[in-house]
């Protein structure tokens, strides 16, 4: 006769010290029942024993971590004996480590739960498939450009998705990089430009995602561009219709430093054409007819296998901290502020004030105060340092202030940086600005601005009148990030940044399975930090889809023809569209279908049900009884 | 044919006085009424006086609430060979089950109390419905009820898929014909309740109450379910203002034999333990 | 083991945040059964009945925070459910606060247990040890 | 003391006992009337949206449900501020006529018929019956009866379409064609049955020596008709009119403690009913009626003073009054459709419906809440308001017998028959002094 069999893993210490294993096998044993134990499941050796013992079972329970880390592992070697059913208790997170008094109690309980739901499902709630080799990317910043290069390197198909006109995202306005202070156009661009020559890399501008279903390896979404009024395929990026546009600045411009795609762009709020008047000269002096003034939005629906999130972070919006003043008070910037400045060359010229002769670089502006950033975001120190020496070059004789909470400075080079900035005279005030004022303290300082701060090292109040402030915010997720989350299924953590599946070892890989993450969606990263987590997006990207087949869940909505009134509320209430009414009654599509359970719950008469996913009301007995 | 009834707690319109035209033939053949208050003049000692089993049917419609009653099913069910249960209050607890709601204890279900042969489900039961419980009865076909189908099945609305804008109230708009009663905000029980009634109340512009039972024992919880997951959003809040009389509207019929009164009374009996 | 309080927690976020606290060997009530469902949305009304009537002291359903549900919208069907079975509860003169929601995301396992607790202190007065 | 026990008594509505106490000597001392049929819908309507009132109205009682829910829906009418126009009036009173025809048949037919022939054969209510040939024609009038209920109301019991001022359910003109024979039907049958029942009942009344009741009763009834109108009476030979129920009746203290019954103001006991009807109506100007008004009039002044025969020969009277009446309602019926609408909301706070159901007039009267519940439901039904009348004939009675034999007691059932009392209609108005329900345990008595 076939048997049950449980599988409880020691996990080392974690669940054998813990959890009294003999007393759970003692009361689980039943005449059906085999139970193995081994100290580590998820090793070589301890495989090779489950895959030993687990044949000619019924189904198999294994009690060990939560199903996410080795749940794949035990499905496969099943699969391998031809066994179909598997239930997993993860009694390592919800018994051994989080039962206060009594894990192997609740232990126990667990497992007669997952008992009773083995007992009941029919089989593998899975099938496997051939993953198409294309790749979507969200994002053309750093993360998104690097990983797209990787990927089409590999031989993957790639569409890079960028909502703005031009790729480059955040780092286009870089000037120097941490903490070398290299040339960050001179690093970047390169990386740009063979994105150009890349094959299989599709760049969708001015486009975003509005609709996802199917699965794993074979996702269908929806892609909603906006118009650029300018045929990309077509232009050449001659640039004579900048200079035609009677507009100034001109209305097809492309306003960054290098443009990708070189194909400029029209802003119809400043185009004449667009005002009602009949200007088309950009259009007559284009060689190669590409301006196209009748564009409008358009929606493109394309297959892919997976999908990278590299959507980057934005700086906290800091007139939101109202007492230092931004947006109010000409002279107070931001860090970013001042990095545009640089980068385009605008800061030698006319946009400050000369002489300057004090700057103050007020740190953690909002960070770490409950009312707007509890969290540090690590890497604006750096960058306010960087930006001070850069600062320091280009204005010898001004004093510069850093007003800091604690200066942390990555990597093994961070010291390094702000023992220049020692040298350089550049000076450090510890201490939180509490405001920054356009009162003046005494008459000379009249059209200066005032910091008022307390120096907490030697515990003095300060009143330093400045020339220009600096505010160096911290960073939050860029817009959209929650509605798109919420689109992917992904889960934002409580600042809004997404998670990954498991920080640590799996920083790429999220809950949903062929969805990866890339760069700072997933908290704030430096330009070295961002393209080495694009890599390893890619890299996990590239190992998911080019393998021969993967298995992906394989609802089984059931649907009953006898108990069902025919009320249609179920097609309304499923999000994928997946029921629709026929002859017969309802028709389930089931590869559309995600096996939420919303129709179920939905339905009156009790006519659908998910065989494999539905909670049982024997798991409910079973830890209550 | 010896037979035996009894109205138990009721309205009494169950009573088999008010099918005689729809009785089958074989009902009239050699019947000898032995206990039957509203056409016989027997009393209740004669039961006493029969021996176990020596009624071929005794019939039962209506709730249980006293002892008196409670003694009375149970003799009745020691003596006849098959008991039928009739009608929504002996099979659920039916609308007076909604002193449940009131009270600490209400009328039960006779099932709850005896097992019952056949069981005839309505408020009242159609002919229809009786006249085949009982031929089956006859035949000594055993009544296996096959997966019971909503009243939706024999409704003839129009049906599409749809979301509940807000709940309507029915008080006079003229719903005579047209969409699902669901769909355009009324609640209507046809969904979660039993088949076999041809729809009757719906035909006639009114939304089913619910009256053959409930498809199965989760019915009022899935009605609220649907209704949840129909509702927009944003009507969430006007919703559940407009939802007045959750208990009557979602278990009319069967509030005796939900579990939740039951849940009540072992929450006080803890308390007074406690 | 009495009392019990049953979790259903949607396995993409309340699942992790109980996980990820885990990990951290934070400390829950004995009593504290979680059962992970794909989504708080699926979680039938009759099941709830069904654990207050098997000896359920309480039902914590924990889902994706408003917005983030992995199947669009499937924890604002469970928020908008559970208030109007919670209405139901008290009609029929049941506690209606032995059934409660809390929205979490992966992570913010501390919401998690701060509901968990608060919830089981409700129920039996003992306080969270943390 | 000795108890005797009729339990339960036979050929009623509903289920209920009687228990006479005696003494020592045998002698009658005490009686009581005992039923375990409380249900409590003043109780457990309350908190119910008003609109589904006349729904649960119906389940008071299966007997006379058509009358529970036309009074239910008058007050609803008030209480939304509708009057409905004559085609949904001439659909309700069709309704509610059919309902009447029913209830009054099965009396006749199953309840006091048995009583009219030698006790040997009273067995079986159907035997007795067919024994008389009268069978055929009760099955062919309740058919037709069922078709018409099932055509207007959709069902032939439990039946709805009321809406405050209207009607749901649309008449095609098939259905009215369909109406008008069935209506035929019930006439032609009636009309054989109230012969054959007026003569049986006119022999019994001399063969058998019944025991009279009580001459002068106070007699409330609605007038002139039915289901319109307004209440009229007579208390010491003097008529009276109101417009509010609550201006000539008040609850008082029955000798029971903490129960209530009904009383004409100044604790008068009164009766409604057959009796009421006939003697506070005009006469109803039918010429096919005339004849048996003057029979029925003259069969109550033959015999000295009113006895149960009496009583079943008002309703012998009222049933083809009814028939005739339906008839007529039907013949002048048009295919209909609803148009009931802009209704949104209730208009008033308070709603009173009054009919005269089968066993008298009965009153139905809401209070709501600011959200269209029912706030307070306060049902007066026939029996409850009879009640008193009856206790009283029935000590009268046990106390001029001088020996309870099984003669007296089949008496003493036949008394109760011609009250003709509904026991589920009773008996969801038990109400203490103090306002509360009597829960199971303490409600043994009848009242």
């Amino acid at each position: 006769m076939k048997k049950w069999k449980i599988f409880l893993c020691e996990c080392g210490g974690n669940i054998g010290e813990v959890v009294d294993l003999p007393r759970v096998t003692r009361e689980l044993g039943e005449r059906e029942i085999e139970i193995f134990r081994h100290p580590f499941l998820c090793s070589p050796e301890g495989q090779a024993f489950f895959s030993r013992k687990a044949r000619g079972a019924k189904g198999v329970l294994v009690g060990a971590c939560a199903p996410d880390l080795h749940g794949e592992t035990f499905r496969r070697l099943l699969r391998e004996q031809g066994i179909g059913r598997l239930q997993l208790a993860p009694i390592r997170e919800e018994a051994a480590w989080t039962a206060l008094r009594n894990p192997t109690e609740k232990a126990i309980r667990l497992l007669r739960a997952g008992l009773a739901a083995l007992k009941q499902i029919q089989s593998f709630p899975t099938r496997a498939v051939k993953p198409r080799p294309t790749l979507l990317i969200i994002g053309g910043g750093a993360a998104g450009i690097t990983a797209a290069l990787k990927a089409s390197e590999v031989g993957l198909k790639v569409y890079l998705l960028e909502r703005e006109p031009f790729l480059g995202g955040k780092a286009l306005h870089l000037d120097r990089l941490y903490p070398r202070l290299e040339c960050a156009s001179c690093v970047f661009s390169p990386k740009l430009s063979s994105l150009l020559r890349a094959e299989r890399v599709e760049i969708l501008t001015r486009a975003r995602l509005v609709g996802i279903s199917g699965h794993p390896g074979d996702f269908e979404v929806e892609v909603e561009c906006q118009p650029r009024y300018v045929r990309i395929e077509e232009c050449h990026g001659c640039a004579r219709c900048l200079s035609a546009c009677p507009v100034d600045p001109p209305a097809i411009n492309w306003p960054v430093p290098h443009p990708v795609p070189r194909v400029p762009v029209i802003n119809p709020f400043r185009c004449l054409r667009f005002k009602g008047q009949s200007c088309r000269r950009c259009e007559k002096v284009c060689p190669r007819g590409a301006i196209y003034f009748e564009d409008t939005w358009s929606r493109r629906t394309l297959r892919v296998g997976g999908i990278i999130v590299a959507t980057g972070f934005r700086p906290y919006p800091v007139e939101k901290v109202h007492y230092y003043g931004y947006g109010r008070l000409p002279e107070v910037i931001t860090l970013f502020d001042l990095e545009k400045a640089f980068s385009s060359g605008t800061m030698l010229s006319e946009s400050l004030p000369k002489p300057l002769e004090r700057v103050a670089f007020v740190h953690c502006a909002g960070s770490r105060d409950r009312r707007h950033l509890p969290y540090c975001s690590e890497i604006c120190c750096g960058l306010a340092l960087k930006a001070s020496l850069r600062l320091k070059e280009l204005f010898p004789r001004a004093e510069i202030y850093h007003f800091y909470q604690d200066l942390r400075l990555k990597g093994s080079e961070g010291e390094g940086l702000y023992q220049r900035a020692r040298a350089r005279d550049i000076k450090f005030v510890r201490g939180r600005v509490a405001e920054v004022s356009e009162v003046p303290w005494s008459p000379e300082d009249e059209g200066r601005l005032l910091v008022l701060a307390e120096d907490t090292l030697i515990m003095r109040k300060i009143k330093l009148p400045v020339d220009l402030v600096v505010l160096v915010p911290g960073f939050v997720p860029e817009l959209g990030a929650r509605e798109l989350a919420a689109l992917l299924g992904l889960c934002p953590g409580e600042a809004g940044f997404f998670e990954p599946r498991e920080n640590k070892v799996d920083p790429a890989e999220t809950v949903r399975k062929g969805i990866w993450l890339a760069g700072a969606c997933s908290g704030p990263k430096d330009l070295s930090e961002t393209v080495a987590s694009a890599e390893a997006a890619a890299l996990e990207a590239a190992n998911f889809l080019s393998r021969s087949e993967i298995l992906v869940g394989y609802p089984q909505l059931e649907w009953q023809a006898s108990s069902c009134g025919k009320c249609y509320l179920c097609v309304e209430v499923c999000p994928f569209q997946a029921l629709v009414p026929a002859a017969e009654g309802l028709k389930v599509l089931p590869e559309l279908c995600q096996a939420c359970g919303l129709c179920v719950s939905a339905c009156p008469s009790g006519a659908l049900s998910l065989e494999d996913c539905g909670l049982r009301e024997s798991q409910l007995r079973a830890v209550l009884g | 044919m010896r037979l035996a009834l009894y109205n138990a707690l009721s309205c009494a319109g169950c009573d088999l006085i008010f099918f005689l035209e729809d009785l089958p033939e074989a009902f009239w053949n050699d019947l000898e009424i032995v206990f039957w208050p509203e056409v016989c003049e027997n009393r209740e000692e004669i039961l006493s006086h029969l021996p176990r089993g020596s009624l071929e049917v005794a019939f039962v419609c209506g709730a249980i609430r006293t002892k008196d009653q409670e003694r009375l099913v149970l003799s009745l069910r020691e003596r006849a060979r098959k008991l039928v249960a009739v009608g929504s209050c002996a099979l659920y607890g039916g609308i007076p089950g909604l002193l449940w709601e009131k009270e600490e204890e209400g009328p039960r279900p006779v099932t709850e109390i005896v097992s019952c042969e056949v069981a005839v489900p309505g408020c009242p039961p159609e002919p229809k419905t009786l006249k085949a419980s009982l031929e089956a009865l006859w035949e000594e076909k055993s009544l296996e009820e096959t997966s019971p189908r909503p009243v939706c099945d024999e409704c003839p609305r129009l049906r599409r898929p749809f979301r509940i804008n807000q709940l309507v109230r029915f008080w006079g708009e003229d719903f005579s014909q047209g969409d699902c009663f669901l769909s355009l905000g009324v609640i209507c029980a046809g969904p979660v309740t039993k088949s076999g009634c041809e729809a009757a109340c719906l035909k006639a512009g009114y939304p089913c109450w619910g009256c053959y039972g409930p498809l199965d024992r989760q019915a009022g919880e899935r009605l609220l379910s649907a209704l949840a997951s129909g509702v927009l959003p944003a009507k969430a809040d006007e919703f559940l203002e407009n939802l007045v009389d959750p208990v009557g509207t979602l278990f009319r019929f069967f509030l005796a034999q939900s579990p939740l009164v039951r849940l009540r009374k072992n929450l006080e009996d803890e308390k007074d333990s406690a | 083991m009495r009392p019990r309080l049953i979790g259903f927690l949607c396995e993409w976020c309340a699942a992790k945040a109980l996980e990820n606290m885990a990990h951290k060997r934070l400390r829950l009530p004995d009593g504290f059964m979680p059962l992970r469902v794909n989504c708080s949305g699926a979680v039938e009304l009759s099941l709830i009945t069904q654990a207050l009537y098997e000896g359920a002291s309480g039902v914590l359903v924990g889902g994706c925070p408003k917005g983030q549900c992995h199947y669009r919208e499937g924890n604002t069907r469970a928020a908008i459910r559970l208030r109007a079975y919670r209405r139901l509860l008290e009609a029929l003169g049941l506690p209606p606060d032995r059934i409660r929601a809390v929205w979490v995301g992966s992570g913010e396992g501390e919401r998690l247990y701060q509901a968990i607790w608060q919830f089981w202190k409700e129920l039996t007065g003992e306080a969270s040890p943390l | 003391m000795k108890k005797i026990q009729l339990k339960p008594l036979s050929r009623i509505e509903g289920e209920a006992s009687l228990e006479i106490v005696l003494d020592d000597r045998g002698r009658f001392r005490d009686l009581r009337l005992k039923s375990d049929l409380f249900r409590g819908f003043e109780r457990f309507c309350v908190g119910r949206p008003v609109e589904e009132m006349p729904f649960l109205a119906s389940r008071i009682c299966g007997i006379c449900a058509e009358a529970h829910y036309l009074a239910s829906l008058k007050a609803l009418d008030r209480i939304f501020d509708r009057t409905p126009a004559p085609e949904v009036q001439k659909i309700r009173q069709i309704f509610f006529l059919s309902g009447f025809i029913r209830d009054h048949l099965t009396v006749l037919s199953l309840f006091a018929t048995p009583d009219s022939v030698s006790p040997v054969l009273s067995q079986d209510a159907f035997r007795v019956l067919r024994d008389l040939g009268l069978w055929r024609d009760f099955l062919e009038i309740r058919k037709a009866l069922k078709e018409i209920l099932e055509i207007v109301a959709g069902r032939r019991l439990h039946g709805g379409g009321g809406l405050p001022g209207g009607w749901s359910k649309a008449l095609s003109a098939e259905e009215v064609a369909e109406l008008k024979t069935a209506s035929l039907r019930v006439h032609r049958g009636v009309r054989r049955l109230g012969e054959a029942w007026q003569r049986l009942f006119w022999e019994a009344s001399i063969s058998d020596n019944a025991p009279g009741f009580k001459k002068k009763r106070a007699l409330l009834a609605l007038s002139p008709d039915f289901v319109e109108g307004q209440l009229s009476g007579t208390l010491r030979g003097k008529n009276f009119s109101a417009e509010d129920y609550r201006e000539v009746i008040e609850e008082t203290e029955s000798r029971w403690p903490g129960l209530k019954v009904t009383t004409l103001k100044g604790k008068y006991t009164y009766l409604v009913g057959p009796w009421a009807r006939f003697s506070l109506w005009p006469s109803p100007g039918i010429p096919g009626l005339q004849v048996l008004y003057e029979k029925t009039l003259e069969c109550l002044k033959q015999s000295k003073g009113m006895t149960p025969w009496g009583m079943h020969v008002l309703r012998v009277y009222e049933l083809v009054l009814a028939a005739e009446k339906l008839r007529e309602t039907v013949a002048n019926l048009e295919e209909f459709r609803p148009s009931v609408s802009g209704i949104s909301g209730p208009v008033h706070r308070e709603g009173i419906g009054l009919v005269e159901a089968p066993r008298g007039l009965l009153i139905h009267h809401y209070e709501i809440d600011d959200r269209g519940r029912l706030a307070k439901v306060q049902i007066i039904t026939p029996t409850a308001q009879n009640y008193r009348a009856l206790i009283e004939d029935l000590e009268d009675f046990f106390k001029k017998s001088k020996k309870i034999s099984e003669e007296t007691l089949k008496q003493s059932e036949k008394i109760i028959r011609a009250y003709d009392p509904c026991i589920p209609c009773m008996l969801h108005i038990l109400v203490t002094s103090k306002g509360q329900i009597l829960k199971t345990a303490k409600m043994r008595l009848f009242v």
